[in-house]
């Protein structure tokens, strides 16, 4: 458990083909029998009044967002939502997102804030829809938009990624004071596949991409992009959709409480520290360095015990370099 | 300061060869008659991509411009290996360019106003957004909140930089993050897209200028995943996805051709003008932080102090909350 | 504080004979059944239209509304005449509906939770809005800001009321501002679009709540000039500018049977609360006034004193800006 | 001239058929030769950096928006604009505007308050766009918002009614600290032809119809829901752009003087208590009556001599009708 939590959870000793076991991750995390964002809210939430439209253009499925109550406590609920069988794949779109579900989630993530209920989202998504109707509708103008309210939202946000954390589609949702992730997700800037076609030129080297891009759940600890890993149980998430739910519940309700002690000014100037932190450069001539990892036990209790921050991830550093294979 | 690199470009991303081809009307074009019409086709008006020092001189009052963190560096945090290791990328972009990366930052005027700048470049791995293009752009916003001077973005790239993982898609947080600051402080904002402008730069600061500005026929671009450097503009409808299409679909407010560019934003800049932050300060219009915590953190920036210390204590900057006369 | 009105409606604008054939599936309806039923058809679903206080029957706790205002009265500033003269047209009104205009506004509880609500009537010409339904939803809303309660708005309209002119163009300006100011007051508010919210009324108030609901094919429309009572539900195509249409538009959250509108409120006011107001308080989210303007406003709406004179000095209700500790 | 701002220009004397005054007047309104937004500003503004889109789905042309310099001064201007020939009026919807359109004047709009920028709005339009698609992107919404929007702007607003000021299309560009109109325009809820198709059941009442409702601008100034008349040369607007376009200007500008000493506060608290008053009640039994003419003037000397608030039109009166006809 503690080396799941530390992103170890790869094989015990020297796996044979490190790209295969990655690649299996890939699949895990893309496997359809997932529980998407109604299905763990169906198992961990008392009470949920979903919420539709963006009072512009239309009411996308492919993201859900409403208001929930969980163990008590009210908690608005915005995230992904691929269908279970064909029939309500298609009416989601595939989970594929258009310009209107940001909006939509914009929308009751200000509801969030004026009337303080925290925000969990559940990230689970391939990438927007590719498709010229959401490139024309400004999906790109809807996510910029998102994740900017995201740095600025005066109320507690959780992210947990669940499935696929797809690039800029996948961020629209995933700004948040803790991103959280289960075992078997990914989180990339780009699809391994996308990657291998522009980097390989050739989506046969998906695998390899997958590896490069350190996508695993486990790895983006590493990075400090994703702060901890929830275990998933039995042979995956798919497996036992109702104790993945109770799982994440906990998670969550733990780092609420945390998240709730802090005052708003705090909690908002913290979560833009986060984010200005992200990415490692250095000045012209020393050599360069990867960040440090600095879980975010550390970061909270730094915040929880000012005036000093605690250092953040992706700041610069000059350490020995962190690389390691999978 | 700026750094001195050790190394001068070897080739230019940009052929300095005595002829182009126009790819817009095939005619041949002199490159001498071409950089005086700023590298636009004068049969066709093609825009040709140009390096962002090239397009910082043609908009700045000459001599103003005072680069900043030109000794920013990239850092290969995760070993990225495709079919080049990814320290090799770079130094082949930085030997061909000049630049430590694919952008430029600093203060220049613009017709006698000062302004701060961030300008891509499309010769260093396709313009592509990692974490020093967003340090810059992100720097460039805390200095044109710092100084109350209007920020210009001049895009050009291919999205987000792939080999730096996750840490590139994060930029786009950080760049949004200072970008809502730059609003919330009430200081002005010109995103000028020029060709081609996609990915997660059109997904973020680009496109959300208090004015947008785009080149003609630039291409713009976020189609999720397909969009990178190199095979972006191949297998498009014409005029699908360029900048005309935009402007009808509501997100560019003006076209500007090359050679009015520096008149329109000299025209903008006339308007679009920061409110002193004095006695009479209004709010900021947009809900972010509280003013005083925002200021405590631009103090904070601005003097390298530890943030969350100037939580702890009045600092002058709080006086610009106090209640209009 | 209510006053009797001096006469008992002679006719009631929903007829109470003895059937009602459905205009959903053509069935004769027992009426004591319909009552029953909401007065909603058991075969087809179809919603009729209701009287205002019969809908507040049918969603407050029972005996928990106190009307407000009922004594205010329209006026016939224009001296408007068509084919009948507007003081006729009013008098027949209020003889038909019992009401002095279209809409009914006060306190009550639902679910045990105080709410303000103004329930529109459209037995009374139209529902339409004139000076004293828009006068009754702006109370309904200061109501809300003072004691801090959600706003409820049910509306059932033919949209402005021509007879008085640009005086009922201006209740949309009226409505709206109060709107805002509950808006900025961090105050819930659930719009209810009942059968039908035409013109003006669904171009104000009715399409911005927090929450919008509406109910089954309820007619919702702005349709520009063509849109009246009387003529509404003609010509259109099925389904077009329907519940279900707006919904699938985006701008209806949820579309509610009658038989589940109070649990449905219910549960929204379980999570829409407005957050105190005490030393803790967050600066409002939207930018509309500063704080301290605004609570000036409203102290000043409370108790009556001139709202320009609270600008002069503080005032207790100024405490509500200080620092979050 | 002192007659025509007291609204009392249709005629020295008794006209003969006031119907067919009133309609004469409807149709000067409707002249399609009168000046629109850009001819006036052509005329008025020494610059004008027009804007486009509104960010979410398109640019409206019956809408122009921009930023303009008259006699020196920063202003933000947004207008309706019909084409002047067949070509430009199908271009711009025959200035018929659809929802991106006062999206596009509400971003601008934001632009104006966050940069200091006073609002001038000319309007001129028969009313929204009663199409489908415009119904469908919730062009019901888009005037909400932005009549809401300018109710809480913290900017002064000037409006100025140029031709046909038609119910809530116009209504959308109409929210103001000072409301002005040309001498032939007119302003009303719904347009005469619609008014007597649904109380005459016939548009051959229009002419009645039209002066049931008191559209003139004269009249509204007597309703006290217009401030003040400008005059116009000549024949009227249309034959002399230029000077009309000049005596707005002067008004306008004075009126922005005044306007630019009250505090912000103050400003917005006035505008807001304007509207907030409009519409004559009574309380039962009681006898009905018409609000008195508060002028403009009368008006802001009050804000300016605080702490008195002056008294609004539209507010309850007891005063004798003033019922007048035209
Ligand atoms: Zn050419
Ligand atoms: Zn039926």
């Amino acid at each position: 458990m503690v080396d799941r939590l530390l992103g170890r959870s790869h094989g015990d000793g020297q796996p044979e083909n490190p790209n295969a076991a990655v690649w299996a991750h890939v699949q895990q995390a893309r496997n359809l029998k997932r529980p998407h964002t109604l299905e763990l809210l169906k198992a961990m939430a008392d009470e949920f009044v979903e919420l539709h439209g963006d009072r512009l253009f239309g009411d996308d499925s492919a993201i859900v967002a409403g208001l929930a109550r969980i163990s008590g406590r009210r908690i608005v609920v915005i995230g992904f939502q691929k269908g279970q069988d064909t029939e309500e794949n298609i009416r989601r779109n595939f989970g594929l997102p258009h310009p209107e579900g940001y909006r939509k989630a914009m929308r009751v993530m200000e509801l969030a804030e004026r009337y303080g209920m925290p925000i969990l989202t559940f990230v689970d998504v391939q990438g927007a829809f590719p498709g010229a109707a959401a490139e024309e509708r400004g999906i790109a103008e809807a996510i910029a938009r998102s994740v900017g309210l995201m740095t600025r939202l005066r109320t507690p946000i959780v992210v947990v990624i669940t499935g696929e954390g797809g690039s800029g589609g996948a961020l629209g949702l995933a700004v948040g004071d803790v991103v959280l992730a289960l075992e078997n997700s990914i989180y990339s800037v780009i699809s391994p596949e996308g990657c291998a076609s522009i980097l390989w030129r050739s989506s046969d080297q998906s695998q390899a991409a997958a590896v490069a891009m350190k996508v695993t759940a486990g790895e983006q600890v590493e990075l400090g992009v994703v702060d901890a890993v929830i275990p998933e149980p039995g042979e995956g998430a798919h497996t036992d959709p109702a104790e993945t739910a109770r799982l994440v519940r906990d998670v969550v309700l733990e780092r609420l409480d945390v998240l709730g002690r802090l005052s708003l000014d705090d909690l908002v100037e913290a979560r833009f520290k986060r984010y200005r932190a992200y990415g490692p450069y250095t000045v012209a001539e020393r050599p360069a360095a990867p960040p440090e990892r600095v879980g975010i036990t550390d970061r909270l209790r730094g915040l929880l015990t000012k005036p000093t921050m605690p250092p953040f991830p992706g700041t610069r550093r000059t350490g020995p370099s962190g690389r390691e294979e999978v | 300061m700026p750094v001195r690199l050790p190394f001068r470009p070897r080739r230019d991303a940009y052929p300095p060869d005595l002829w182009t081809k126009c790819p817009g009307c095939a005619e041949m074009l002199f490159n001498k008659q071409l950089d005086k019409s700023l590298r636009v086709c004068p049969h066709c008006g093609h825009h040709f991509r140009i390096p962002a020092k090239t397009r910082i001189e043609q908009l700045v009052d000459s001599g103003s411009f005072i680069e900043r963190d030109s000794d920013l560096s990239p850092v290969d945090a995760l070993g990225f290996v495709d079919l080049k290791a990814y320290p090799d990328r770079l130094m082949a972009a930085q030997l061909s360019t000049g630049l430590r990366d694919a952008a430029v930052w600093g203060i220049g005027n613009i017709g006698g106003r000062p302004v701060s700048m961030c300008v891509m470049d499309f010769g260093f791995i396709g313009g592509s957004m990692g974490s020093v293009v967003g340090e810059k752009v992100a720097r460039a916003g805390e200095a044109a909140i710092a100084d109350r001077i209007p920020l210009i973005i001049i895009s050009s790239s291919g999205g987000a930089r792939m080999q730096e993982g996750t840490y590139s898609l994060m930029q786009l947080v950080k760049t949004m993050g200072v970008v809502e600051r730059v609003k919330a402080a009430r200081v002005p904002f010109i995103s000028v897209m020029t060709d081609p402008t996609t990915g997660g730069v059109f997904a973020s600061f680009a496109v959300v200028g208090d004015v947008n500005l785009a080149e003609p026929n630039a291409l713009i671009r976020f189609a999720g995943d397909r969009v990178s450097s190199g095979t972006i503009s191949e297998e498009l409808p014409a005029g699908y996805a360029r900048a005309e299409f935009w402007f009808s679909h509501g997100f560019v407010d003006r076209i500007v051709a090359r050679a009015h560019l520096r008149d329109e934003i000299i025209a903008l800049l006339g308007f679009l003008i920061a409110p002193p932050l004095n006695g009479s300060a209004e709010t900021p219009q947009a809900p972010v932080s509280r003013p005083r915590s925002f200021l405590s953190a631009l103090t904070g920036a601005l003097t390298g102090e530890n943030v969350a210390e100037s939580h702890n204590g009045e600092t002058g900057a709080s006086r610009g909350e106090a209640p209009r006369g």
